[in-house]
């Protein structure tokens, strides 16, 4: 069995090595995030069916836990750790022809740094390993903002970042006021003492932890730095902040709030949340004239979505909230994807730019109009069994506050619907007037591919849910059952 | 001794809030210098030595510098 | 007097991250937000150290003989301090060298004036 | 009213937080893990210096981090900063005053010199990889006040800090490779209190030392460099 601290240590080690690589040749270096989330992908599979069976705890330095850091490779941190690996991997692809800057060794350490540090949160065991490797990737990605250097990209960097550093102190004073009364800094150590002390001492730290990771997580009114950073920064990026970043930053909330705290009565509180954050969102989409503005919102909008039925707190909720975790992760990658390479050709950012970009690239307009549909739920993609389930779920427990809630979640649904067909419609529909020098344009190989693997993930995934269900209900009862974790860890 | 702490404490918070009035920056950044210093020695006061060598090394000099630098290549006096 | 000296570190430390709070807050001036940053850094690594204080401890090096363990402070909480004074380095050399950037670009440094993306 | 609402934020904030500090009480006995490492520490790293142990060996991994970001800061900052570009021959530099040059090069050597006493002997006394590469940072940003136009090689910077990580992460795997752990102290503790001792602690402490030395050092050179 493969030890899964390489699942961290290979993507390091090699972004320590990528500046050597100007010694020797400078055409290297952007095929080496290609092959250490390959790697990682192949390493993560590999340990899927071990983890399914057992969880996989492994210490660091030969110090057992609580004394030393362990990292704990449970359903739930594998199955984010092989997201993070494939869409990491498919976009290191679409890299290949879209980032064409001068100084490109650097893009690409900070690219596989922002995924060492988002694959080490999901794998730590540890409270305090955890806020490092989150400051990792939120360090990479206030500089990955700001890589053009140009206006917008700067002053999105800036505020991101100070939002973001005030959330990190807001965590570390957590941190300190969880050591201050347990005396430990192991999560299973601190869980399995947590209700032995005043429930007022420990609601403070819970608060401080959910409002220092709700920033990078982008909840309701800690998202002011989202639209902006996704919009300005490169569409890769984008596509991995919004695909990969807000999901860690939502991993790292949901592993303090059921498995550090196995607090319920936040959960009520987190629900209506969920649901402000996803009307906002919408809304504010539904403004939007500029495309990547438009996605940032959709994003918010469905984090929303997720937190809502994570905090259904019911086992079919998390189900469900987990499912549309990963269905939006896929989808939204290849929107940004796909949108980042006709920006890249019109030259603009503006929707109505796009006009007649269905008969100038048509794969590409394909694959958007995929990605729509499938944010949006309809049928045959993935986006659909996510929806369903969370309604099935939130409808499941017969309660009035649920109706109620249910009812908004369809209403910002239409709204999603609306703002995403605008969009197709003027894609395809409008500007019939051909003129001339608009020839159709195919887009590169290296953005082609991963823009269509994904679409057939979209739609075999949308068509045999049962694929990824499994991994999903254990990673659901992972979090439900803290005894569990907690007995495997400490014996 | 308490005494002595207790002086060094209200000495670091009246720095701070001296950060917070300047208007030249140049000023709040030797403020901030200063907290950093103090809090130095009540590192060493709290029996965490090597804490307070990483505090006076890279919290007092280092960030002053850094600082000094940025404030140098940008404008000196807040509006 | 009393309570002075019991909670004067804690008083100091939890001054400190509430000035910076209200610095990175109310302030306009990018460096002034960044000087607060680093205000708030200082307190909570003040406010670590304080947590594993032991009265009467000593260091926890085992420099000469003679030294009890009983009598130690707590080094868990010194190590974190160390790796959180590095972050606290490296968050503000970006935070500084966005600010130099950003005055390259507009001109100033008063985030009020600079607007040029809607909220 | 913006500073009036912050004010009300940070009213709430503290409340909060004076009320969970009523359970951790000042400067009592209650460590737990912090227990272990002291009556244990010796035994099981080596190290006199409880602090070092538990930095390097216990939460080795967290030290691992700590130099990533700064990596990842350090590289952020040239990117955003722009291609690196040596100043040009015949650009008019204030030159320093005369005490100021003297004194620079005078402490230059001896701050290299304390930098690297204290990475050596941070598994003994306090002090330690980051503390010496801080200090010997310093001693570069005296080098650039005081003697004009002199600069460190970029390359020879480069080499030195991706050595040290990778000092760190090849003991590491050297580690997992016979049998144990990532980051398995493999080497012989040897006798406390004298220089070779406590097994990989002081190469990891000296490669971070150099690594961090190199990277402030950068960091501040890059910052430094007035024309892009």
């Amino acid at each position: 069995m493969v030890n899964p601290i390489l699942l961290i240590v290979i993507p390091l080690g090699l972004a320590f090595v990528v500046p050597l690589f100007r010694f020797i040749s400078k055409k290297i270096e952007k095929f080496i995030p290609f092959f250490a989330l390959l790697a990682n992908l192949i390493i993560s599979l590999t340990l899927f069916p071990h983890v399914l069976e057992k969880p996989i705890h492994v210490s660091i330095g030969g110090f057992l836990p609580p004394l030393g850091i362990n990292l704990v490779a449970g359903p739930l941190g594998i199955l984010f750790a092989m997201l993070i690996a494939l869409v990491g991997f498919l976009v290191s692809i679409y890299a290949f022809a879209y980032i064409k800057e001068k100084d490109q060794e650097k893009y690409h350490i900070l690219y596989l740094l922002l995924l060492t540090g988002a694959t080490g949160v999901v794998l730590t065991g540890d409270i305090f390993n955890l806020f490092v490797f989150f400051e990792i990737l939120c360090i990479s990605s206030y500089s990955l903002v700001a890589y053009f250097g140009d206006k917008p990209g700067i002053e999105s960097a800036v505020k991101y970042l100070i939002q973001g550093a005030v959330g990190s102190s807001l965590v570390l004073i957590g941190i300190g006021l969880l050591y201050g009364q347990f005396g430990t800094l192991n999560m299973a150590d601190i869980a399995s003492n947590i209700h032995s002390v005043h429930s007022i001492s420990v609601f403070i730290p819970l608060v401080l932890l959910i409002t220092g990771f709700g920033v990078e997580a982008a909840i309701f009114p800690l998202n002011a730095w989202l639209p902006d950073a996704h919009s300005s920064a490169p569409s890769s990026i984008s596509a991995i902040l919004s695909g990969i970043a807000i999901e860690v930053g939502l991993y790292a909330i949901v592993r303090v709030v059921f498995t550090l705290f196995g607090a319920s009565s936040i959960l009520t509180f987190l629900l209506f949340l969920g649901v402000i954050t996803l009307l906002i969102g919408e809304l504010c989409a539904f403004n939007q004239e500029n495309i990547k503005r438009m996605l940032a919102y959709s994003s918010i909008g469905q984090i929303g979505l997720i937190v809502f039925a994570l905090s259904i707190g019911s086992l079919s909720g998390i189900n469900g909230g987990l499912f549309q975790l990963v269905s939006h992760t896929l989808s939204k990658a290849l929107l940004f994807l796909a949108a980042g390479y006709m920006i890249f050709r019109s030259g603009s950012m503006n929707i109505s730019s796009f006009e007649g970009m269905g008969k100038k690239m048509p794969y590409t307009s394909f694959a958007f109009t995929i990605g729509a549909f499938s944010i949006v739920g309809l049928p045959p993609f993935i986006g659909f069994p996510g929806k369903f389930m969370i309604l099935k779920a939130a409808l499941f427990e017969q309660d009035i506050l649920f109706t109620i809630l249910v009812f908004l979640i369809l209403l910002a649904t239409i709204i999603e619907g609306a703002y995403f067909f605008r969009v197709v419609q003027t894609i395809y529909f409008k500007g019939e007037k051909s003129t001339p020098g608009q020839e159709r344009e195919i887009a590169p190989l290296s953005v082609l591919i991963p823009v269509f693997i994904f679409v057939g993930l979209i739609v075999v995934i949308g068509i045999y849910p049962k694929l990824i269900t499994e991994i999903l209900e254990s990673s659901a009862s992972e979090l439900l059952n803290r005894a569990d974790y907690i007995k495997n860890i400490l014996p | 001794m308490e005494i002595v702490i207790l002086i060094l404490v209200f000495l670091m918070i009246v720095s701070a809030i001296a950060a917070l009035i300047f208007k030249d920056l140049m000023n709040a950044v030797i403020a901030s210098c200063v907290v950093s210093l103090i809090a130095a020695v009540l590192f060493y006061f709290l029996q965490a030595p090597d804490v307070a060598m990483a505090e006076a090394a890279i919290g007092a000099a280092l960030v002053t510098g850094i600082f000094v630098i940025a404030v140098k290549r940008t404008k000196r006096f807040e509006e | 007097m009393n309570f002075l000296s019991e909670y004067i570190y804690y008083i100091g430390a939890f001054s400190l991250i509430f000035i910076g709070l209200f610095i990175v807050l109310a302030k306009k001036n990018l460096i002034k937000v960044i000087i607060g940053l680093s205000i708030v850094d200082t307190g909570i690594n003040l406010f670590l150290i304080t947590l594993g204080y032991i009265r009467g401890g000593t260091a926890p090096v085992f420099s000469k003989p003679g030294l009890k363990a009983e009598n130690m402070v707590d080094p868990v909480p010194q190590a974190l301090v160390l790796t959180a004074i590095v972050i606290g380095v490296a968050v503000l050399a970006l935070a500084l060298t966005l600010a130099i950037k950003l005055y390259k670009h507009y001109g100033t440094l008063n985030l009020r004036k600079i607007k040029e993306q809607k909220w | 009213m913006r500073k009036l609402i912050s004010l009300i934020l940070l009213v709430i904030i503290a409340g909060g937080i004076v009320l969970s500090l009523k359970e951790i009480p000042f400067g009592i006995s209650k460590i737990k893990i912090g227990d272990y490492y002291i009556k244990k520490g010796i035994e099981e790293t080596g190290a006199t210096n409880i602090v070092t142990s538990v930095v390097v060996s216990y939460r080795g991994f967290d030290t691992l981090g700590e130099i990533t970001i700064l990596f990842t800061a350090a590289i952020g900052l040239s990117a955003v900063l722009g291609t690196y570009r040596k100043r040009k021959a015949g650009e008019k530099v204030e030159p320093p005053s005369f005490i100021v040059k003297t004194g620079c090069r005078f402490l230059f050597p001896i701050l290299l010199l304390v930098g690297a006493y204290i990475f050596i002997h941070g598994h003994l006394t306090p002090g330690g990889g980051f503390q010496g590469g801080a200090i010997i940072a310093s001693a570069f940003l005296l080098m650039y006040l005081g003697c004009e136009g002199k600069r460190i090689n970029e390359n020879t910077s480069i080499v030195v800090e991706v050595l040290g990580a990778l000092t760190f992460i090849v003991l590491g795997i050297i580690g997992l490779t016979i049998g144990k752990d990532f980051l398995f102290n493999f080497l012989p503790k040897g006798e406390p209190n004298t220089l070779l001792s406590a097994g990989i602690i002081p190469v990891i402490y000296i490669a971070i030392g150099f690594k961090v030395g190199s990277e402030l050092a950068g960091i501040i050179d890059h910052l430094i460099e007035k024309n892009q």
